[in-house]
């Protein structure tokens, strides 16, 4: 992730459209890929590139002269769309372009073309991660920058469908099942929360999220449609109990995917009700601190799940399962004293996890190659001594567990710290627990990369270093260094926030 | 006015019931017919609450292109369950209680948040009306769709097109199902009826300015019009068409983003198109979004990257 | 009682009973055309609340909505039987190996 | 004028539902087809009267695309219907 400097920028950029340019760029490239199949990888990481260099320009041009609004077409709000950038939305575009290419590099590898012996299942992987990537990034970006609840509708089911089709990239039957339960459990959610669009525009005539959140009385057709459209975004971004979906999801995509799928894809619609909740509608405490209970709900039960499977996959899978909901206990503390505290706490987060777990999903992706398995078991018997891979895979957790002076350190003090501050205690032994829970669950394939007393036999070094485990350490490095370096973040996380603009705080 | 009233419980009332019998119906086929029936009903009520355009759209796509396609995927399963509805485990007594229970409660709760909306409620209505003139087109769902909501309209067009991408990644059609070859009878019949339809798709898409009709229901009746010559066997597709395919496919999308960056270079905000020439734009989208929205559904509803090889002569 | 409140109970009738079979079926084509119905449900609501009585011009904007949802929802319904027929070719080959 | 319209109307409406009873009582996949092929024309008929009685001439353009349409669900259903013949002989 690039930071440039305002002031070294082209007065040209300075007046671009970038908010449009970062949705459509990776539209048309989207379409270039699916022509020129042959051309994919290229036009992939390029396009990956320059929408991270626009995105990033944005964020500089965000930090020198304040949030940004473009209405499309010309037409303002209430009749038009709007596109809004502010600096949770810029840091999110930075990211996702960011984390992208990473695992875009690591997806050029791993779908490399073998040439005569490729089977046609390879071929289509190598083909078709080109196009859905592109389509998940313009829909991801799409839905950043959306400030209309019918625009992130029609965004959601892009992200959602581009989504199935990364979960089935393998073409095997346990991941077409799985993409299967997937699609119908999304469009479940996207329905939900179509239906409270439908009541929020029968109640206010309005879908645009400034006039709604210039509304302040909670009638009861806002209260009904905010809870079903939290409904929707809670099925989509797999809060428990409703996370039944993504642990076969996630487990049975390809490497690369999976690590899209869980550091980027449950985040959009996580965004989305964390934007809702922030700046739209004023948070009624009641449905805070059940959304809150939800997510204790998640600690537990995916830590408890993370400990009993015997697949490395699903337990990095279910580890999503109890972040997530270690994320959603913000929803039970913004009202409260600590409440900016704890929402900056809650972004970084999100940013920590896209990174660490991105870097644990592709780790995974290379021991499994290493070994031709992934069973936890299993793993006590390897001769292997660990490489790369198991390096990364160890720093990514350092960052989920929320050890200094990691990123999820960070994340999760300043969540701790809001809760602190409102006095919720019981948050706050929640957090704790979470933080133990997960050391626990972490340590079981760490021991098992170290631990070779019970291997029969010399112990062995993997044979060399390979180029393919840099991108997944490199992810690992950036879940760490993003603790170290975060004074950028939080500055332009302060750009547009909710918390500063005083007639937004309800 | 009792007369309308008996007219609206009768119409209600059936579709509530088809409704009903359609997802709780033994037979598969039974389920899929009856759903396309309450198509035709649910485009009847659209018409009664003067939503002609959604009419016409419910009519093309959501009963018969959506019909065409859940008996094509019902045939495709038949060999092995073959009652759905008989492999379809019967659940316990308590929790079909407890989901009715659920579902009750939330239904109510809907119905009874939906009485306490004040009425007249707010609307966008008279804002479109008010910009009626200066959109381009005298339809007003046309001008939200085309004008003043054009972002959401090309967003849409990527969802057909994210769709397309992820059926031809499932594989390759299957070299040649056992399906039948059709008679003189059908040929009489496509002979007569596709022209018309290729015809009243273009109608529609000319209607779409100042009338209900537009480039969706235009879009959808030429596909019904690819779906017949595919079923018919009258077009084959093979390998060699995958590129036009391709290229047909992503017109809707880089024709209308295209369009956006064209208004960009003009000066104009994000497909702001320029005020004297907005009904060229948009008639020029639309003729674009129509050939790239037939194309798709067509192709969806061959359900697979086409894989055969170019054959010279008809094997009919 | 007014026509528009008529057909939004309509509507919320077919939410319920698509939910209901949504919940309860294991059958995945008669899950899609559960979702249909809901789909049919929400669309009824806004084209309810675009009703303006008999005489004025219906509220264009809901149109609009139910219109993309339309198109939205037949594309993803062919998605998800693409996936069903694939599944199915799938089992049966391995129906076939065994 | 409107009234018997509307009487039209209701009545029409009500041989749909009865036209739904084959629908679905079958017993064969054809009975079922013809019967939804009959409820369509119903329907293009109550469009037309509709188009009258609430003086929306458009109404029969809805009419036409539900007659040209009515004839994929049959096309479909015949082009892959003689698959199960196929396999029993």
């Amino acid at each position: 992730m690039i930071w440039s400097d305002p002031s070294t920028m082209t007065p040209e950029i300075m007046t671009w459209d970038l908010p449009s340019l970062v949705v459509i760029l990776p539209l048309l490239a989207a379409v270039a890929a699916f022509l020129l199949p042959s051309a994919a990888v290229g036009i992939g990481l390029g396009a990956t590139a320059l929408v991270g260099a626009a995105s990033s320009a944005l964020a500089a041009r965000l930090l020198a002269s304040g949030p940004e609004i473009s209405h499309l077409g010309g037409w303002t709000v209430p009749l038009g769309i709007a596109l809004r950038v502010d600096g949770f939305a810029a840091l999110m575009l930075v990211t996702t372009a960011g984390i992208g290419m990473l695992v875009g590099l690591a997806a050029s590898r791993s779908f490399a073309a073998k040439g005569a012996t490729e089977a046609p299942a390879e071929e289509r992987q190598r083909l078709f991660f080109w196009p859905l990537w592109l389509l998940l990034l313009a829909g991801l970006n799409a839905l950043y920058l959306s400030s209309d609840v019918f625009n992130i509708y029609i965004s959601l089911e892009i992200l959602g469908l581009s989504a199935v089709g990364l979960a089935v990239l393998s073409g095997k039957a346990a991941a077409l099942r799985a993409g299967l339960t997937y699609l119908f459990a999304g469009l479940l959610g996207s329905l939900l929360f179509l239906l409270g669009v439908d009541y929020l525009y029968a109640a206010t005539g309005r879908v645009d999220l400034a006039s709604l959140g210039a509304i302040d009385e909670m009638t009861p057709a806002l209260s009904m449609a905010l809870v079903l459209m939290l409904a929707g975004l809670a099925i989509k971004t797999a809060l428990f109990p409703l996370h039944f979906w993504l642990p076969a999801a996630h487990s049975n995509a390809t490497a690369p995917a999976s690590a899209l799928l869980s550091a980027l894809v449950v985040k959009g619609s996580l965004y989305v009700a964390l934007r809702l909740w922030v700046d739209v509608f004023a948070p009624t405490a009641g449905l805070g601190t059940l959304i809150g209970l939800l997510g204790a709900g998640a600690i537990v039960w995916g830590s408890i799940q993370a400990m009993r499977v015997d697949r490395l996959k699903l337990l990095v899978a279910y580890s999503t399962v109890a972040q997530i909901g270690l994320i959603c206990l913000v929803f039970a503390l913004t009202d409260e004293i600590g409440g900016e505290t704890a929402w900056q706490g809650a972004v970084y987060l999100i940013l920590a996890h896209a990174a660490a777990k991105s870097a644990m999903f592709l780790a995974v992706g290379r021991i499994a190659e290493h070994l031709g398995h992934d069973s936890l078991e299993r793993l006590h018997r390897e001769p292997l001594r660990p490489g790369m891979a198991q390096v990364a895979f160890a720093l990514a957790a350092v960052s989920l567990i929320g050890l200094p002076p990691s990123a999820g350190f960070l994340g999760k003090w300043l969540l701790l710290e809001g809760a602190m501050r409102a006095d919720a205690w019981l948050w706050v032994g929640v957090m704790v627990l979470g933080t133990m829970l997960s050391v626990a669950y972490l340590m079981r394939p760490i021991s098992g990369f170290l631990r070779f007393d019970r291997v029969e036999g010399p112990v062995i070094m993997p044979s060399r270093l390979d180029a393919a485990d840099l991108w997944p350490l490199g992810l690992a490095v950036v879940a760490i260094a993003m603790g170290l370096l975060a004074a950028t973040p939080l500055s332009l996380l302060a750009v547009g926030s909710p918390f500063v603009v005083p007639e937004v705080v309800p | 006015m009792l007369l309308w009233l008996v007219f609206d419980l009768v119409l209600i009332g059936a579709i509530v019931w088809l409704a009903w019998a359609a997802l709780a119906a033994r037979d598969g086929f039974e389920m899929i017919v009856l759903f396309m029936v309450l198509g035709l009903f649910v485009a009847l009520a659209w018409v009664r609450l003067q939503a002609p355009d959604v009419a016409l759209a419910e009519a093309a796509v959501g009963s018969g292109i959506t019909g065409a396609l859940l008996l094509k995927t019902w045939r495709h399963r038949r060999g092995r369950a073959a009652g759905d509805a008989a492999a379809d485990a019967r659940p316990s007594r308590a929790l079909g209680f407890g989901v009715m229970g659920l579902v009750t409660v939330l239904t109510g709760m809907l119905a009874a948040v939906l009485v306490l909306i004040p009425r007249p409620a707010p609307s966008l209505a008279e804002t479109v009306f008010a910009n009626l003139a200066v959109s381009g087109v005298d339809n007003p769902v046309t001008a939200v769709l085309l004008n003043f909501r054009a972002y959401d309209t090309l967003l849409e067009v990527v969802v057909l097109f994210a769709v397309v991408v992820v059926v031809w990644l499932l594989g390759d059609a299957e070299a040649d199902r056992r399906a039948p070859r059709l008679g003189s009878i059908f040929f009489g019949f496509a002979r007569l009826v596709l022209p018309v339809m290729v015809l009243i798709a273009g109608y529609l898409l000319w209607l779409g300015g100042f009338a209900p009709g537009g480039a969706f229901q235009a879009g959808a009746v030429l596909g019904a019009v690819g779906i017949v010559l595919l079923l018919g066997r009258l077009y084959t597709p093979t390998a060699a068409d995958r590129l036009p395919a391709r290229l047909v496919f992503g017109l809707g999308t880089v024709g209308f983003a295209g369009a956006g960056l064209a208004t960009l270079a003009l000066g104009n905000a994000f497909l702001g198109y320029p005020p004297e020439a907005a009904k060229t734009w948009i008639l020029v989208i639309e003729a674009m979004l129509t050939v790239s929205i037939a194309a798709t559904l067509a192709g969806l509803f061959f359900g697979a990257a086409p894989s055969g090889r170019p054959t010279r002569e008809s094997d009919r | 009682m007014s026509t528009a409140l008529l057909y939004s109970f309509g509507g919320i009738l077919l939410i319920g009973v698509a939910l209901h079979r949504l919940v309860l079926t294991t059958d995945l084509l008669r899950r899609v055309v559960a979702l249909n119905v809901f789909a049919a449900g929400i669309a009824s609501l806004l084209i309810a609340a675009a009703y303006r009585g008999p005489e004025a011009a219906a509220d264009p904007v809901p149109h609009a909505f139910v219109l993309t949802g339309i198109v939205v929802l037949v594309s993803t319904t062919a998605a998800a039987l693409a996936l069903i027929r694939r599944l199915d070719d799938l089992e049966r080959s391995v129906d076939h190996d065994t | 004028m409107s009234e018997v319209l509307l009487l039209l109307m209701v009545v029409l409406l009500l041989t749909l539902l009865g036209g739904l009873v084959r629908v679905v009582r079958g017993p064969s996949e054809a009975d079922r087809m013809l019967a939804a092929q009959l409820l369509g024309t119903t329907t293009v008929a109550l469009l037309m009267l509709m188009s009258v009685a609430m003086a929306m001439p458009r109404l029969l353009d809805i009419a036409l695309v539900f007659a040209i349409l009515a004839a994929i669900a049959v096309v479909c259903f015949v082009a892959t219907g003689e698959v199960r013949d196929h396999d029993a002989t």
